[in-house]
């Protein structure tokens, strides 16, 4: 059984500059309680792991409008002028990399591989600085491996042990987060006893998840 | 027919039955009007849909199913739900047989620019790297020109997206082979003659006796 | 729509000399028709990429033992004499993996990555003349991609497009070699219509399938 | 109690609540009947599954649902069926807290030889490998000597499974656990004294004054 706690508890585990990965693509898919939780926190100098930065003070990007990032990893940050304001003055570090690196990267260090051999950028300037492998006289660019003090994830659906399914594009990069991350707190839609879930249905086994968010309003429906 | 019209029914005409394509956000979206809807084509959206549909009805839109834009979108039967990983597997592993992308600038060498202007904007690759490295076949569908100057030059000036040579350009005035040889003007739009082409783009182009109309 | 072809159809597709890979776990989750239709057909030198050998005569150890296979790739072959025979004797070349260095070697190739950076068998025996590359200091023995003409799967059920659906431990191999072949032959336990399996249950999209063999007795219940 | 009970129940009492085990097929398997069932332990079993139960009962089997050595087997409510990427990316990514495996070989360094006899058994190493290489303990569970010689040994003979040290060797004589010092002699089995021990150990042990008996 996993502890169910509150969005606040979850912002509360994490301490300042810890590097925090969060699900979700534009939002869809994301903690939204927790990031709430985690912006009103007045915690600083955060690195943000996530596909994008959402858009100005939505999703990641709430994080990025209250003053809780000092860095961002993302692949897009181009509905967000908010931090790309940030990123110009240089008061936020931002790090672009290719979505599809971005995920192999998160699984290098969930599933202890050494990194990711890709073509994704070789030989344009966002494989500037950064190693190139020749095997057999073809070169590859190498990206090393991603992890994190924190996963926040969502999740359609957990059982008590913490098994996530997903729901259609609101899964995208939260599997692959909850691989790579010490501590893996998920905000499921809604959270329902052990075997209502099939094992073939399982997306996130619940050994690599250890909170769950409470239901918002727990209230009995008497 | 407007000029994104010409464009977008001139590539529909490159997407091959039963294969998985990716269209890129704004223009390229527009193509999936033009397809034949019985030709079995299914659409990827990379973050994490194979077999995406048009727009839902008012009314029946679902938070947890959006486009690469985060726009709400419908899935088709027989549509499958993957995770990024998966998705960017299927993009890299050349599963993927054609992707359609925007270009800011394309030269003489079939590369493509589309994700930065120094300085200015920079708003990420996303998956557009990973798209211009591992699709099978590249489709640029744009402009021919921005603001009255060509897009289509000797040399990109902007960081490029790949440094893999693109498979064809498809603009509002012609479609433009890359090839060992250099750019080939494969077809003009109708009412559109070579010089106009020619005159519209700064690259070299190898051109033929004759040029056939763009069929739309 | 999928070509739904007969075992015979799908074996007679495969040339003598070509590289098969085919899932399964001891011959659970394999696609026995096809191996046993493979088996009659007086192929000759193939190689076969699969876990195991299956058991003497049975599995991947059915083609062994009829003399198709040239050379096998696996993890383990210890349930299987006949070919620890032939292995020792030479008439068959077995090339031995660890199991997850062979699933994620499979997975690159599939999934266009430049190779597995692992941990696994470095400094044994077992990486004795293969890459290793250094990274920051830390060692990583190097595993190429691994692919085939052909994959020949098992799964649950199929709808006529050939999205694929596994069940418990008949998934194994099964997934992540359907995205490593050339042509894929999947043999289905169920066929159903388009629609019927949820866009979120579906295990491999269709798009990586190339034929479905068809039901055993197409007999109409009535 | 004989020497393979002894050997499961001791390593029974390494296992910790809520985590994940993956036991090797033999006699790691029968350490199962000895968990507390309340302790929230999951199996992994490396074919695909998180959550694996015990045998089923008669006309119950699934043929889709079997255990490491091709047996049928159950899964528990709340289990996870994974694919063999998975199944390895939990292994090798440190997911999974304790393996248990025999042994035909351990040396002073902390290294284990169990996959291959050259030229006499060659199985393969199956998941071995990836085991020992991956998971965050490593739990060897052997008989202390075979045919009488002693399988501790100085320097393994027999090719190593992995270079990283093991974490503990449980016997039905010893618990032995591999430090940067040496092998440290832990725990004695019940009526076992410590000449016994060193007696059947070709490897040298480091024996403290007092060596406390297993508790079972």
């Amino acid at each position: 059984m996993k502890p169910a706690i509150t969005p606040e508890q979850a912002a509360d585990m994490i301490p300042n500059g810890a590097v925090v990965m969060i699900g979700g693509f534009m939002g869809v898919g994301s903690p939204h309680r927790i990031i709430d939780a985690l912006a009103r926190s007045g915690r600083k100098d955060l690195t943000i792991i996530g596909n994008d930065a959402g858009r100005p003070n939505y999703g990641i990007g709430r994080l990025v409008h209250e003053g809780v990032a000092r860095k961002i990893v993302a692949s897009h940050i181009g509905l967000n002028p908010e931090l790309q304001k940030h990123m110009f003055e240089g008061s936020i570090e931002v790090e672009l990399t290719p979505q599809g690196t971005l995920a192999e990267r998160i699984r290098a260090a969930g599933f202890g591989l050494g990194g990711v051999l890709t073509k994704t950028a070789l030989g344009t300037i966002a494989a500037d600085g950064q190693k190139v492998i020749e095997i057999d006289g073809e070169e590859w660019l190498y990206a090393p491996p991603l992890r994190a003090d924190f996963a926040l994830l969502h999740a359609d659906r957990a059982d008590f042990n913490g098994n996530l399914v997903y729901q259609l594009t609101a899964t995208n990069f939260n599997p692959v987060m909850a691989t790579a991350a010490a501590t893996v707190i998920c905000e499921p839609r809604e959270i329902v006893p052990v075997g209502v879930i099939s094992p073939d249905h399982v997306n996130t086994p619940g050994v690599l998840v250890d909170y769950l968010t409470r239901r918002e309003a727990p209230d009995d429906p008497r | 027919m407007t000029p994104v019209e010409i464009i977008q029914r001139r590539v529909a005409r490159e997407l091959r039955p039963g294969t998985l394509v990716n269209l890129g956000i704004g223009l390229p979206t527009g193509v999936a009007h033009y397809i034949d809807p019985t030709a079995g084509i299914l659409f990827q959206s990379e973050n994490g849909i194979v077999g995406m549909g048009s727009r839902p009805p008012e009314g029946m839109e679902d938070e947890e199913l959006t486009d690469a834009g985060g726009v709400f979108t419908t899935a088709v039967p027989g549509a499958a739900t993957v995770d990024s990983t998966f998705s960017f597997g299927l993009i890299r592993g050349g599963h993927v047989d054609a992707t359609v992308l925007g270009g800011l600038e394309v030269d003489e060498d079939g590369h493509l620019a589309n994700w930065v202007v120094p300085g200015k904007m920079a708003p990420g690759m996303g998956g557009a790297m990973d798209l211009v490295s591992g699709a099978r076949r590249v489709i640029v569908a744009m402009q021919h020109t921005a603001k009255g100057r060509p897009k289509i030059v000797p040399k990109c000036t902007l960081p490029l997206t790949a440094v893999r040579r693109i498979t064809l350009v498809v603009t509002d005035l012609a479609v433009i082979e890359p090839t060992d040889e250099g750019l080939v003007l494969r077809e003009r739009a109708p009412a559109v003659d070579v010089a106009e082409i020619v005159a519209a783009t700064s690259a070299k182009l190898i051109v033929a006796d004759e040029v056939p109309e763009m069929a739309l």
